[in-house]
């Protein structure tokens, strides 16, 4: 029965500074708007698109994907009513396209909406999505919590250089979803109350909702499993055996799943010498004296014992792996899984046979008078230099002598390109991060690897190629996969540009990792989900009597 | 004693400004020292009395060229020392020296007393340390200390001795003239007598001329040849000691006279005081006319207009004394 | 006669010994500082007594224990480190030293009024005039607000300040020296004491504002009739007001006289030495000064021999052996000297 | 005393202006990116859309001249307008449809509505903590010194460098295993949504405002205890105790009235100086306790690259300090008679 | 005449830091604070002879133990020793408070003399402590470490350099408070005696500075010297708790409790010796200042 199980208390101790997704692409934002702005189709905790807006998934079987691939077709739910009680129309869904592709606006979600030529409300309740070419994966725009649906009479006047402008329609947006924004304190706390115009007149069974942010992982995580006093939280990365010992108060557990994070270590293909002045870490200036060679790199990652970096980072919300693209199932490779076990003996071997070794005797290798030493960096973060401290040890159980260096998470992703410290500068051999990509289509992601998308000087640095690799037998399976429907064949080209990545030495996979959060014994129905919001199913949410 | 003059001090100002308003701007002045004339002979003692505040000090200071006089001239051997570069002014510091009132407060605490004593020497002579320590010595032999005092600190020793280590300083670069600031204001009775006598043994070893600060009026008398008067940064009356102490021509003068105490209490008993009533006005803000108006007995008595709108000439008497007043007679 | 280091005198030679009809009667008092260094022996048998009205001068060059004697009196000494080791002070009958804290409040201030040396110090800075000469009114005589400033007033106009009401709401710093030592005076007068001390209340003045001290106190007296204790290292001063004459050394009473006869037969060689080296009175034949060699003792030993004997001319071998006791040495006049000794 | 206090306002002006400056520099050459908080995921062109739509890539001096303009012109008008509304100045100023606010980047709202918006439980906890310091540490000091190397004052002087060395990152968080994890009393979330309408909200607030209060409170305690200590010890010797002993007065009188007030006056100013924290927050202890103050809003917005309202606060934090030191000086000048401005 | 008695003349010799030390003795606290102050130093500097287990060394599979003969101090959640980590820490912790409080402490020396004694500068340098005051550190820790990092790690290693860089910034955001007191102090000093006598002798104005103001204003800048060690050492550990502090293959002792704040409940001595050695160092710096405070007071000297 809505509202019968009163106030749910969720903490997000990164707060959300906004309700609007469009006008903040950052993950905790999505989520809180997620319990009021809903997409026309989610991803259900398998990864699998289930209907939020519309009855049914438009495919090509039924109809709802045109045969070239070229539109999708949309059809909302009958008698949908937005929080303030007007009808939910097509032309909202247009609204949203044209919103966020204003090219004044600064929408953080256009990438969603890609090669979309148009988006057209064929009928009152009918929204037909129109590309400029073939879309294999057309599910892209409005559907997941990236892309939700916004009310034009609300936000009409809100496009363009106006968005920013628009505080309060910002603040509390009307939406569909299960809850609707009574107060929004950005940054700090936003309180909801369940959405009376709510499509199914059962749910939510929680009248209201704190939202609180602030603190870190390891406070929130005390806060629901040892005080009691919140029933969600979100992110909780701390070291695996806080997480333990708070769970033993017996008030929470503690969840997880897998998405497509991967904790993984680009390769500088390029020489990051300071010496080079202008041409340091760019093709330019020639390739990197030793980490071009796959043989060190596959020592490396062989080095280290993958296990360990779970065990002391990670613990249940991590996996080890030897991939870049390690889910859905379908996509991930096998063919790289030696390096799941440490093997320093075959390291060394790999090593010796590449012609390093140790001939001064101080305990590092080196060749014509190069040492095989690394400078290893990543953003400040306590897992991470956990893992930067093991691995150094790893490494130097095989001879190679690493620097670590840490940088404020702000300045390593801030991508200021005037800052040397930004992971697109890479002005180092080896740096260290998570990515992943949304839904569970890896096309463009994959495409990240491509020759052009080499960051460099001429596009200010902003390119996703982090190692700089560069090969054409690469782009010319990235250009076929864009023109492939079949889902196995996808599959395969997936697997194959995985593993010339991995064995060509470009990119160390380290840890496949999950979402972890903890919820209150006496929630039920959450469904941990990485593939889109976590808190997609908030309406189902109840609590144990 | 031969008449040379030394040094003559000719319509010296020292005022000081005062702002006030938001924009600072200067709104009036302190006349701490306001148009005085004297001049001192080689060999001799002047000494300069006056209440506090009266500006004695602050002429004192003048005279060595510490403060930058507004107005008037201060010839030292016919050189006008108040208009000399910083630099020339540099050369010619070691002719004159200066003994401070507080023993304890012009001796840094944290120097030993041979290198305060060195210190004009390392600042004006190429003396090597060997010549310097042994010219501490002898200073500290002539002010009568103990040579081996020259490690120590300026807190482990007595009144006296700081002020005699104050002497020595002054002492050390051999001058002809020094300011003496009321050196023994701040001392004890009984060693009042010891400084007393330091300095006038050294005036004729040396033949050492001294400008004697002070408001104890019976050790004026002791030491000084010619007395000068001050009030309100002008002074009021100049005279040989024995004419100044027998018959004060100014009323100040007599005034200041009878409030010594004498210590014999047959004497104490039949004297007659002049009590001056109420304060001395501030100097920023001068009385018109004769600054001694306000208190004046004898302005009262007269009840002059003159007194109180026209400031009195500086006038020699017939017997060679000078005051500023308009009624007073040899 | 000196036993373990502590001094006993002979009876007929206390100054005033005849307690009867005095205000205030000091008996043997010693004051010892304990210090890091070891004990300031400051005080070392004070003895005297004061009549009605009488004035009483004590002089004695800096650190001879002017100051301490009197504080002790009324327990003004920060204590630790001071400590008042021995002795009485009778006053009203009582002893001063036995009384409780609270009793003792009453006398400080009510009957007895202190003056300090220092005017610039002495008053609190942040508090107007008014206040503080208020505030010993409402404590010892438990007048209302607008009783007690009624008297303030007339304090203020009795010591010679002008326009008191208006004066009564300036601080401190609005006065000149003169003004404030009057203030101070006023505060030490305001409830009528049989008592005042006044520690080296014009050292610091003026002579011509000290002179206007002198006359305000010597009226004062006369209208009052109030024993008073005038401690200062200026003999010209007491020979102008004292009737009695205490003079001290090393924390001795070492020559108490009435003043004429100390003026004009000092006996104990402190004395003459002190008065011979005022200029004018003792000079050599060349114009110098007399002085006194050497420095003041160094009272970290109880006195076991004369104090003043390093420096004194006359010392022979008994002044190096004991401490010599008070000698009666004319009607109104003991000294404590051994060349004395064959006099008495 | 007026045209002294207006000559050191005037002279702020320029002093403020230049700060103003320096701050904005210094956050441009700062590393850092509005957009570096979003997701890996989100493409390169799209964020440079986003920095262009925020004015990101406008030159310096432009961005400068804008900010100046909308925090000295706009705001203040702003204000203006809304404190009128209703008001007999109502419709004085109109117009704030076109004016443009310093807005925040990272939230999309005017930075001075986020600052009111956070005041109060600054206010409350900073606050709160810095009187209740100030409370504990005024008896303390006073004691302490009257009984100098006493027991008491030992203790006192132990404990107070406890408490200035012991990080409140640490202390936070024991208090919160002690009190909240172990014994359970109070809440370790601040609620600022809480209203205080009644006992029980009135209860509740003071519960969560007990932990965060007492480990700012035993930081502030512990420096200004020894501040008063020290100036207690400059007053006890002074000649106008004596004075006041001498007078007949109680102990209690002479040191709570006569020593108190002269060794206040150095105090006070210090705790006037210390105000400007107040407001700047106190960034670890409102994190530890997620009171969401100030404090946090700044250390947000510098994590965020968030410049408008990193330069807005800090420049504010600025103002706050001149004008701070400007009321020391003044207080000093009103608490002892003897100095006077001119 | 006066004559130096016998008994004065034997007095020894004794120079001014002879006084000092003598009178520094004399404060129990002092010497206390001074006895565990050099105790830590110790410690932390030859402690690595007697206890020599590496501090990096990650011993993965003896992780979050308490104590034990083989480690004192227990293991972190990575298995490295804390003993050894906080005796690393702690030569760091002390390096950092020291150095930046001897640049914090120059700098607000120079300031504050020059601000009191030159009338003429007085103005622009207070506004530069305005300045100072009202600068955000965390935005200026970010440009510093931008603009200077990859020189000085090319000058000096990557250690030292950001040890340099951290030193640096932690020093002038601090000066403030001790070129404030200096400055009062200087202005008092200026109308001394002393200084008047100086210039009667005709020294000039840099020698007067150094001959006859700096000694003076020695104990003030004492006591914010002591002051300055404790305040360098916390704001160190607050800019870990900020994430702006060392690399974490680098510990200190802020950095270590900040660590380990989180392990409270798992291995409570994690947080307990870098916590006790923090506030015993501050402690004890507190007492050495109190005791040269007095010490270096000529007024209690002389008592
Ligand atoms: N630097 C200064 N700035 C402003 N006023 C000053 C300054 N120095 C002295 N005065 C004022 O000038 C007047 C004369 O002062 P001076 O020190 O010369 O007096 P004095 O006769 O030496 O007094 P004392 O006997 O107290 O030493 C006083 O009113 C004093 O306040
Ligand atoms: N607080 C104290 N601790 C230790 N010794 C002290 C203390 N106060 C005074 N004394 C010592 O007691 C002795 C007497 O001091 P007192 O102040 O009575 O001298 P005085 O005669 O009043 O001198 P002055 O003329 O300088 O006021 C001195 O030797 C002094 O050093
Ligand atoms: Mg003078
Ligand atoms: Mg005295």
């Amino acid at each position: 029965e809505r509202g019968a199980d009163g106030q749910l208390n969720i903490i997000y101790w990164q707060a959300p500074s906004t309700m609007n997704p469009y006008l903040s692409g950052g993950t905790k934002e999505i989520e809180a708007a997620s319990l009021v702005l809903e997409p026309l189709a989610k991803y259900d905790e398998v990864g699998a698109l289930v209907p939020a807006l519309v009855d049914e998934i438009p495919t090509v079987a039924n109809g709802g994907i045109s045969e070239d691939l070229t539109s999708i077709t949309w059809k909302l739910k009958e008698g949908l009513l937005w929080s303030d009680g007007t009808p939910v129309t097509a032309e909202d869904a247009r609204f949203t396209w044209q919103y966020c592709t204003d090219p004044a606006g600064g929408c953080a979600q256009l990438g969603q909406f890609e090669d979309v030529k148009d988006v057209v409300a064929v009928d009152e309740r009918t929204i037909r999505i129109e590309f400029t070419k073939p879309k294999p994966h057309p599910y892209g725009p409005l559907t997941g919590g990236q892309s939700p649906v916004i009310q034009k009479a609300q936000f009409a006047d809100c496009t363009g250089a106006k968005a920013p402008e628009c505080t309060e329609q910002n603040f509390n947006p009307v939406g569909t979803g299960p809850f609707s924004v009574t107060e929004f304190k950005p940054n700090d706390v936003i309180q909801f109350a369940a959405n009376q115009n709510y499509r199914d007149p059962a749910k939510p069974a929680f009248a209201t909702v704190l939202f609180k942010g602030g603190g870190d992982a390891a406070s929130a995580a005390r806060s629901v499993l040892e005080t009691g006093e919140f029933d969600y939280a979100w992110n909780l990365q701390v070291e695996p055996e806080i997480l333990t010992q708070m769970a033993a108060a017996g008030k929470g557990m503690v969840v997880s799943s897998f998405g497509t994070s991967v904790e993984r270590m680009m390769i500088n293909q390029t020489n990051p010498d300071p010496a080079l002045g202008d041409k340091r870490s760019t093709r330019e200036g020639g390739a990197h004296p030793f980490l071009t060679d796959p043989k060190v790199v596959l020592a490396l990652s062989l080095a280290i014992d993958r296990d360990i970096l779970v065990e002391a980072g990670y613990g249940a919300a991590g996996r080890p792996t030897c991939n870049v693209l390690p889910a859905p199932a379908v996509y991930a490779s096998t063919a790289n899984d030696e390096c799941l076990t440490q093997n320093v003996d075959k390291a060394k071997a790999l090593l010796e046979e590449a012609g390093w070794t140790d001939s001064d005797g101080d305990g590092i290798r080196d060749k014509d008078g190069m040492k095989l030493s690394v400078l290893y960096q990543t953003s400040t973060n306590g897992v991470r230099q956990g893992t930067q401290a093991l691995v150094k040890q790893m490494w130097d159980a095989i001879g190679v002598e690493t620097e670590l260096r840490n940088i404020d998470a702000s300045v390593f992703f801030g991508g200021d390109p005037s800052s040397p410290d930004t992971f697109q500068k890479f002005y180092a051999d080896i740096e260290m991060y998570t990515n992943n990509f949304n839904g569970t289509d890896p096309e463009k992601y994959m495409a990240s690897w491509t020759c052009s998308n080499i960051p460099s000087p001429e596009n200010g640095w902003q390119g996703q190629n982090i190692p700089r690799y560069c090969d054409p037998a690469y782009d010319a399976l990235v250009d076929e996969m864009g023109k492939t429907a079949d889902p196995a064949k996808r599959a395969e080209l997936a697997k194959k540009m995985n593993d010339m990545l991995m064995q060509g030495g470009v990119i160390i996979g380290l840890v496949h990792r999950g979402g972890v959060s903890a919820h209150s014994n006496t929630l039920q129905g959450v469904k941990m989900n990485e593939w889109d919001s976590e808190l997609w199913n908030a309406a189902d949410w109840t609590r144990k009597k | 004693m031969t008449a040379e003059t030394l040094l003559s001090v000719d319509d010296l100002k020292i005022h000081f400004p005062i702002h006030a308003g938001i924009f600072r701007r200067k709104v009036g002045a302190v006349k701490a020292v306001d148009g005085v004339n004297f001049e001192i002979k080689r060999g001799e003692t002047l000494g300069l009395v006056g209440e506090s505040g009266c500006g004695k000090s602050t002429a004192g200071r003048a005279v060595l060229r510490l403060y930058d006089p507004t107005a008037g001239s201060v010839s030292f051997e016919d050189v006008n020392i108040a208009a000399l570069s910083h630099a020339d002014m540099r050369a010619m510091r070691p002719r004159m020296q200066m003994i401070f009132q507080d023993p304890q407060a012009c001796l840094n605490p944290r120097m030993t007393v041979g290198t305060i004593i060195e210190e004009p020497m390392v600042e004006h002579t190429k003396m090597n340390a060997k010549e310097r320590e042994a010219k501490v010595q002898e200073l500290l032999e002539a002010v009568g200390m103990n040579p081996s005092f020259a490690s120590r600190y300026p807190h482990e020793f007595s009144g006296g001795q700081r002020q005699r280590i104050g002497i020595a300083r002054a002492l050390a670069l051999d001058p002809d003239f020094i300011v003496c600031d009321e050196p023994i204001a701040a001392l004890d009775v009984s060693i009042q007598a010891q400084v007393v006598n330091l300095l006038q043994d050294l005036q004729k070893q040396k033949g050492l001329t001294y400008l004697f600060i002070s408001h104890d009026l019976s050790m004026v008398r002791h030491i000084a040849d010619r007395v000068a008067v001050m009030y309100l940064g002008k002074i009021m009356e100049l005279a040989t000691r024995d004419q100044l102490f027998a018959s004060p021509a100014h009323p100040y003068t007599k005034a200041l006279l009878s409030a010594v105490p004498v210590p014999d209490p047959q004497a104490e008993k039949t004297r007659t005081r002049t009590i001056l009533t109420g304060d001395v006005p501030s100097p920023a803000n001068p009385p018109q006319g004769c600054v001694f108006s306000t208190r004046c007995p004898l302005a009262q008595k007269m009840n002059d207009k003159k007194c109180f709108t026209e400031p009195p000439a500086w006038r020699e008497l017939g017997d060679g004394r000078r005051v500023a007043c308009h009624f007073a007679e040899g | 006669m000196s036993t373990g280091g502590i001094l006993v005198r002979e009876d007929k030679a206390q100054p005033h010994s005849d307690a009867a009809g005095a205000v205030l009667a000091v008996e043997n008092l010693h004051t010892v500082f304990h210090t890091q260094d070891g004990d300031v022996h400051a005080v070392n048998g004070v003895s005297f007594s004061l009549k009605p009205g009488e004035l009483l001068g004590v002089v004695g060059e800096s650190g001879s224990g002017k100051s301490v004697t009197m504080m002790s009196l009324l327990k003004l000494l920060p204590i630790p480190p001071a400590e008042i080791t021995s002795g009485s002070v009778m006053f009203d009958g009582r002893d001063l030293l036995s009384l409780s804290l609270q009793e003792l409040r009453e006398v400080r201030g009510g009957d007895i009024g202190f003056i300090f040396q220092d005017p610039m110090t002495s008053l609190n800075p942040v508090f107007t005039v008014g206040f503080q000469i208020i505030e010993p009114l409402r404590e010892h005589l438990g007048l209302s607000k607008r009783d007690a400033r009624k008297r303030a007033v007339e304090l203020m106009e009795m010591v010679g300040i002008p326009s008191p009401e208006q004066r009564l709401k300036d601080f401190p710093h609005q006065f000149s020296g003169g003004m404030r030592q009057r203030v101070m005076i006023a505060i030490a007068l305001a409830c009528d004491p049989k008592v005042l001390i006044a520690d080296e209340a014009t050292t610091a003045l003026d002579v011509t504002v000290q002179a206007q001290i002198i006359e305000l106190i010597k009226g004062l007296r006369e209208e009052l009739g109030m024993a008073i204790i005038w401690i200062t290292h200026d003999l010209g001063v007491v020979a102008g007001i004292a009737d009695h004459v205490a003079v001290m050394y090393g924390g001795q009473i070492v020559e108490y006289a009435d003043v004429e006869s100390l003026y004009a037969n000092p006996s104990h060689p402190y004395t003459q030495a002190l008065l011979e080296t005022l200029p004018g009175h003792g000079d050599h034949e060349d114009g110098r000064l007399m002085s006194i060699p050497g420095q003041a003792p160094n009272l970290l030993n109880p006195p076991n021999s004369c104090p003043f004997a390093p420096r004194c001319r006359h010392r022979f071998d008994k002044c190096d052996a004991a401490n010599p006791p008070l000698f009666k040495v004319g009607d109104d006049q003991i000294a404590a000297c051994w060349l004395l000794e064959d006099r008495a | 005393m007026g045209s002294y206090a207006i000559r050191r306002l005037l002279f702020a002006i320029p002093t403020l202006l230049v700060i103003s400056f320096i701050i904005f520099g210094l956050l441009d050459l700062a590393p850092g990116d509005p957009t570096g908080q979003l997701p890996l995921t989100i493409p390169p062109e799209v964020r440079e859309q986003i920095r262009e739509a925020m004015g990101f890539n406008e030159p310096f001096i432009v961005r400068y001249w804008l900010w100046l303009n909308q925090f000295l012109v706009n705001e203040p008008l702003n204000l203006i307008e809304t404190a009128c509304k209703g008001a007999w100045c109502d419709g004085f100023v109109t117009g704030s449809e076109d004016r443009l606010r310093v807005t925040s980047w990272s939230t999309r709202s005017p930075v001075v509505d986020l600052i009111i918006e956070r005041t109060p439980q600054t206010l409350w906890v900073v606050g709160m903590s810095y009187v209740v310091g100030i409370l504990i540490a005024i008896p303390i000091g006073v004691i302490s010194a009257y009984r100098q190397y006493s027991w008491f004052d030992q203790i006192g002087t132990f404990i107070s460098m406890i408490g200035f060395s012991v990080p409140t990152f640490f202390t936070g968080v024991l208090m919160i295993v002690i009190f909240s994890v172990w014994l359970g009393w109070f809440p370790s979330v601040y609620d600022t949504t809480l209203v205080v309408n009644s006992w029980e909200t009135f209860w509740l607030q003071v519960k969560q405002m007990i932990m965060p209060v007492m480990v700012l409170a035993l930081f502030n305690a512990s420096q200004i205890s020894r501040f008063m200590r020290a100036s207690m010890l400059d007053n006890l010797n002074q000649d106008y105790v004596r004075t006041a002993r001498a007078k007949g007065l109680g102990e209690k009188v002479v040191v709570l009235v006569h020593v108190l007030r002269n060794s206040l006056i150095p105090v006070i100013t210090v705790i006037a100086l210390g105000v400007p924290q107040i407001f700047g927050g106190a960034i670890i202890t409102e994190q530890i306790f997620r009171v969401n103050g100030l404090g946090a809003l700044l250390i947000n917005g510098i994590q965020g690259a968030d410049y408008p309202l990193v330069q807005t606060l800090t420049f504010l934090f600025a103002v706050l300090i001149v004008v701070f030191n400007l009321i020391a000086d003044l207080l000093y000048g009103i608490l002892d008679p003897r100095i006077r401005y001119d | 005449m006066a004559h130096m008695n016998a008994g004065e003349a034997q007095q020894q010799h004794r120079s001014l830091w002879g006084d000092v030390w003598r009178q520094y003795r004399r404060h129990k606290g002092a010497m206390a604070g001074t006895i565990i102050f050099l105790g830590i130093v110790i410690l932390v500097v030859f402690g690595s002879y007697i206890h020599d287990l590496d501090p990096q060394f990650l011993d993965i599979r003896n992780k979050n133990q308490g104590m034990s003969w083989a480690h004192p101090f227990g293991t972190d959640n990575l298995g490295r020793d804390m003993l050894a980590q906080v005796i690393a820490g702690g030569r760091v912790s002390l390096l950092v408070g020291i150095v930046a409080m001897a640049l914090s402490l120059v700098l607000g020396a120079f300031v504050g003399v020059v601000a009191g004694y030159f009338k003429a500068l007085d103005g622009p340098l207070m506004r530069l402590t305005d300045l100072f005051l009202a600068l955000p550190i965390l935005p200026l820790l970010l440009v510093i470490i931008m603009l200077f990092r990859d020189p000085l790690r090319a000058a000096f290693g990557p250690e030292t350099g950001i040890f340099i860089l951290i030193v640096f910034i932690i020093g002038i955001t601090s000066w403030m408070q001790t070129a404030r007191i200096v400055r009062g102090e200087v202005l008092a000093l200026k109308e001394r005696e002393f200084v008047l006598a100086a210039h009667s002798i005709g020294t000039n104005s840099r020698r007067i500075v150094q001959r006859h103001i700096l000694p003076n204003v020695l104990s003030p800048i004492m006591v914010s010297a002591t002051l300055g060690i404790a305040n360098a050492i916390i704001t160190e550990s607050a800019l870990s708790f900020l994430g702006l502090g060392f690399p974490s293959d680098y510990p200190t002792w802020g950095r270590l409790l900040f660590d380990g704040k989180d392990f409270l409940q798992i291995t409570p001595t994690r947080v307990l010796w870098p916590g006790l050695a923090i506030s015993l160092t501050v402690l004890s710096v507190n007492y050495m200042g109190d005791g040269l405070r007095d010490a270096l007071d000529p007024r209690s000297r002389e008592r």
